[in-house]
């Protein structure tokens, strides 16, 4: 999944470049160490998915469609929805992304975006059940990676929290013994939205939304989920290096800043697609 | 009843009319060469790596290059969810589209080397492996190929009776015939061609003609995306 | 599945005297391009598969067998019985078809012959129903590839179609809330035979039933299927190669004029094997 | 009751009674060693392929020829379609038939090549793969495999309380037990046993015998299927 | 699986060394031929499972686990509970054991404990029913070999024997239209116990629970499964030599006594685990 | 309720106690180094092979030791069968193992060598990814592994509204929030770090420092392990 050809020297040259700019506060593009990329989020861009969304993040690109279907819930959850995310790292995105059932990265990246939705309550899955213990709404969030260049982990997630926001899902009803679509549409039953922002550690050194070369040359990745009241509901470190205790907190603080200014934008692109 | 009185389809076309067509070229920052189609409903991303290296290194060929093609439906591009991992009808499109671009591309030229051309459904309607023929060549026209020729691709079929340009979903589900061919418009040739319904050898054969004269139209589409990207701004032939 | 070994040198030399021989109208085993390799057709091979039909095509040979389960329709056609046709070629046919699942050719090779079947409209599907949208009928034709040497479209089809119609499946009724055997059988509900035609092109020169040498050096495959009359049902090129536009045509002529000749062979057989 | 008061089992045999056997040798054109036998209603294919390379090469052994075995049904082998994809017990089985052959052959006149054994169930009967053992040695020898001795296998059992030869599909469901066992017949050594069931020492012991002194039927129809290939018209050894 | 590093002329050495050994009656580790290795039966060490057994012999170790669930019987067998045998020799257990799932070697293994268990009538299956025909009791024993060292056969076997005897499971009945947990346990149903014996041949020379060395310069395993009543259950051979056929009855006697010892060890294993 | 009025857990801990835990060092003799932990009612046995030969070649690393880890869990370990193929969270976890073992290890002294890290939970409670991390840092170090420091981990998490220390299963499932986290305690840095739940940043910071703090706890019984094996019936350190 990274995007970046790897060679040790070069990896090593780039990465003393880095520490010498971050030293100055800025970074190999131009941003400041707490700059995101260029995020453009466009709503509704797949008819036939019931939500769905587009996220450019500098050149990352990744697009989030929602389907549902009615199913039995799961044996210990008879009184809940379903929600399902699932991320791929599709071969187009890059020359490193191998077609095939999904590797330990795209896992990750699949089961923190979850988490996230999950953790933060966005959807209240109690209103998703139609008929207790045995037909539920199934909503089903894939998550197509178009192209790699760094911090998938948030593209991802900005993709399936608008997808979500956007979706309007058939409606069905229990009559005379079975289930039964009404032809009507509904929205999702929306309870917060969580906000997903990622850093990459350079020695001990953090930056907001790293892109491909940042990732090649990266200690450890964090990512921590921000809900709507600036508490924190998921989190994860990725990445063969560590880093300082101290910095977590550090981290925490970021995020629940950047995540204000993410939210804003995530915000006014679902209201222009509604319009 | 997919035809009116009028000869009007569901869509509002006439029976030798195409759907809109939008390519767009380079659009994938990482690959070699891409293009994003929409074509009618479908919603197609193709991107191009190579030549590259290829591994496991013995299934390298020593006079020409090895040309690998994927064909994708995004679990989100059906009506019903699509199961991510590839089905059959995936299999075989892949095997058909590979074959459809191969006569195309001058592989002698990069022995010992691979290309993969992956064709993406992020929204599907009738068509898209024509759709998808169409943005491939062009992707790899984009990632600088040396080819032949480019490959231009159409369905025909015949719906309501009446043989049609360009099956859309429905038409493509209850029409009575589907017939997706692919041309290289200059040299002339057919590099794919699949059939399925009933019709009988003139039917077939009015089909095939229009399909034949209507190909044309799409390589003309063709030409104007990479005239686009590459010579925006300087005198366009045509 | 090839079943010659591919030597760069052998095909190119192979196919020069191919091409010598075709400008006199001759093939390399003294055919001439129209001309079918002996075909023989062994029906009910296997007794306990409802239907079962040994294709020899020249050294090619082919075996398939009808199975039958009670199962649900699928949702979108709760009105149809299943009908489903897989072809594998067993790693006895050649040595070059590795065990393990059907790869691309094999999966080709299953479809093209199962939309003869279907488009044609062979087996009346609407009248495998037992309880509409509950319990249909579900078909299975499997086959398996013995010894491969060309052709093997032709000679799939031929021995599913064969199969199908030896086949005298057990009859079901619906009595009582549950499915239940009668202890009879009845045969299937056939109302059209479709017949393959299958022909290599090489430099634009078409031959039928094309044996394995040929085929390691034709540009393309074409198999055309004609129904009982002589209606187009189904087509399928295959091969890195690319014809004329107008040799399709030409091979639309042949394919009729080739189908009425097969279809007499198989309805004689499927009449000595029902004797 | 499997056996009935005069001693006679439900297909008409006594209790030391085989199935009829046919044995056809070099049925398959393209294998270097083929053989087609029927035995009773079991119908099965065997294909050999080798010596030949090693793919992947690691797997290659400097001192002896590499022997593989597959033991596959096909899907309309049996009365409830059997789902292609190998079973747990095709594979336990493929695995005790290689034990079973190996020690038949001089692998090592081949080393750092493999020989393929294919035994392909077409129709399925009790016995299945004593009988595909018996076929396999054949197409081995057929195929110029360098050879100790043939492999000659049948099972014995147990049905309706009595020790019976050569176990059909039903005796084979319904039965006490099961003891399928494999033999080279002139180095007098056993390559195959297994046993399911309940038996008696006694019994266990008659059973074993029967099936040690019936085999030998077996070799006997082996070699000649063998001449008569080979030697046909020549005068039969006997 | 093998445990021991195979080398062609280590093997031929250590093979030369056993048998001038075992003419003296002698095994490499200092055992006579008819002589176990150290056996320990670890009773209920795994408490979330319904039973469990650790196994020690030598230094093959192999835990069993029983889990229950009620289910659906097989079509054909309407009127019996399910017994599932299932062993994976994990990676922990030796360099040579791959992760993924089952080779032939532990699918082998598997099958022959299985058929051992279920040859012996061990568990009476017709008590495990529920509801005919609707509902059975699903008994699954897992091992998991955590390191070899020769005689996987009859380690998991005493796993999977003891495991089941230790066994308590969930109580169900069918009240009122559904099945319901009484929060009451019982023990299975258990009417015999096998006892497997496995010995190596090495030049016609028979030595019980070969250890890793052994095994690795055998010509072949014998395994024989001997019920309460002294009464043959289950056999296989493996390995890729052979044997005299006289020496199939030698193994026939000395599995016969040797499983009375042996069956002592389990049985007071159990005894102990219960008080 | 998972908290009484007096502060006492379900299974009668206070908010910062640990669960149980015993460790043994060497304990499986086919393994280069093993260690058998149980924390709580967790069962894990870690198994550590290397430095070793890679297969396949193309993916040994040139400058360091390649680091493998899987985390698996014996069907027989959970209250509900647990199916024997890997689940997506045993990838996840297996990944994040890796990364939280990988920065304790000096793996440029062993180039072009691989090192396997086998963690199988017999029996799953609460925290059985610290566990396995707690465990395996001891099994690499039993290898004799070069490293930095050992890795020490532990979860904290919320329940009932309060902070606590070591989650077992019913906390882990009905509490509010759960964060595992591993320390090299020498070198003081976080080498894994996850968080799911809903925290203040108050919260979240007092968890986090009580994560620090008691990772020490683990670090020791750690060390002890390790003495017990290599230097027992010597003095101890501490």
């Amino acid at each position: 999944m990274s995007m970046v050809k790897r060679s040790a020297i070069v990896d090593k040259l780039r990465r003393k470049r880095m520490l010498e700019l971050l030293a100055e506060g800025k970074r190999i593009d131009g941003r400041g160490p707490l700059d995101y990329r260029k995020l453009e989020v466009e709503i509704g861009a797949i008819e036939k998915a019931e939500g769905s969304a587009l996220v450019t993040l500098g050149n990352t690109k990744v697009v989030a469609g929602v389907k549902v279907k009615v199913e039995e819930p799961f044996p210990d959850t008879p009184d809940k929805g379903i929600l399902i995310v699932n991320a791929e790292v599709l071969p187009v995105a890059s020359a490193y992304a191998e077609p095939g059932p999904p590797d330990e990265n795209a896992i990750e990246l699949s089961r923190v975006t979850d988490r996230g939705v999950r953790a933060s309550g966005m959807v209240d899955l109690s209103k998703l059940v139609i008929v207790e213990g045995k037909w539920v709404y199934s909503i089903f969030v894939d998550v197509s990676v178009l192209n790699t260049d760094g911090n998938l982990f948030d593209a991802t997630s900005y993709a399936v929290v608008s997808a979500l926001l956007n979706a309007k899902i058939p409606k069905y009803v229990f009559e005379d013994g079975e289930v039964k679509e009404t032809g009507e549409v509904m929205p999702l039953p929306i309870s917060n939205v969580p906000i997903s922002v990622t850093m990459a550690s350079i020695e001990d050194k953090l930056v907001v939304d790293p892109n491909g070369e940042e990732e090649g040359v990266m200690d450890a990745r964090l990512t921590l989920v921000v809900d709507e009241e600036g508490r924190l509901c998921a989190g994860q470190k990725g990445g063969s290096g560590s880093l300082r205790p101290e910095k977590l907190m550090e981290a925490v603080e970021i995020a629940i800043n950047k995540s204000k200014e993410i939210r804003k934008v995530i915000e006014e692109a679902v209201k222009v697609g509604k319009a | 009843m997919l035809i009116d009185e009028k000869g009007i389809r569901t869509d509002g076309r006439k029976w030798n009319e195409l759907r809109p067509i939008k390519m767009e070229v380079g659009v994938l920052k990482n690959a070699d060469g891409s293009c994003y189609i929409e074509f009618g409903k479908n919603k197609i991303m193709v991107a191009v790596y190579g030549p590259k290296e290829v591994h496991p290194r013995h299934m390298a060929l020593s006079d020409r290059c090895l040309l690998r093609c994927r064909y994708h439906m995004s679990p989100f591009s059906t009506t019903t969810r699509k199961n991510p991992a590839p089905s059959r009808r995936e299999i075989e499109i892949s095997k058909v589209l590979r074959e459809a671009l191969e006569p195309s591309l001058i592989l002698e030229d990069y022995p010992r080397t691979a290309i993969d051309v992956f064709v993406e459904i992020l929204q599907s309607d009738g068509g898209s492996r024509c759709a998808g023929i169409t943005a491939a060549s062009v992707a790899l026209a984009d990632a600088g190929i040396n080819m032949r020729d480019l490959v231009s691709a159409v369905a025909v079929g015949k719906v309501d009776g009446k043989i049609v340009l360009d099956l859309n979903d429905v038409e493509d589900k209850e029409g009575e015939a589907d017939m997706p061919v692919a041309i290289m418009p200059n040299l002339n040739r057919v590099t794919l061609f699949q059939f399925e319904g009933i019709l009988t050898k003139e039917e077939f054969e009015k089909a095939y003609e229009l399909a034949l004269k209507s190909v044309k139209k799409i390589y003309k589409i063709q030409r104007e995306a990479l005239y686009e990207k590459y010579f925006e701004g300087e005198v366009k032939v045509e």
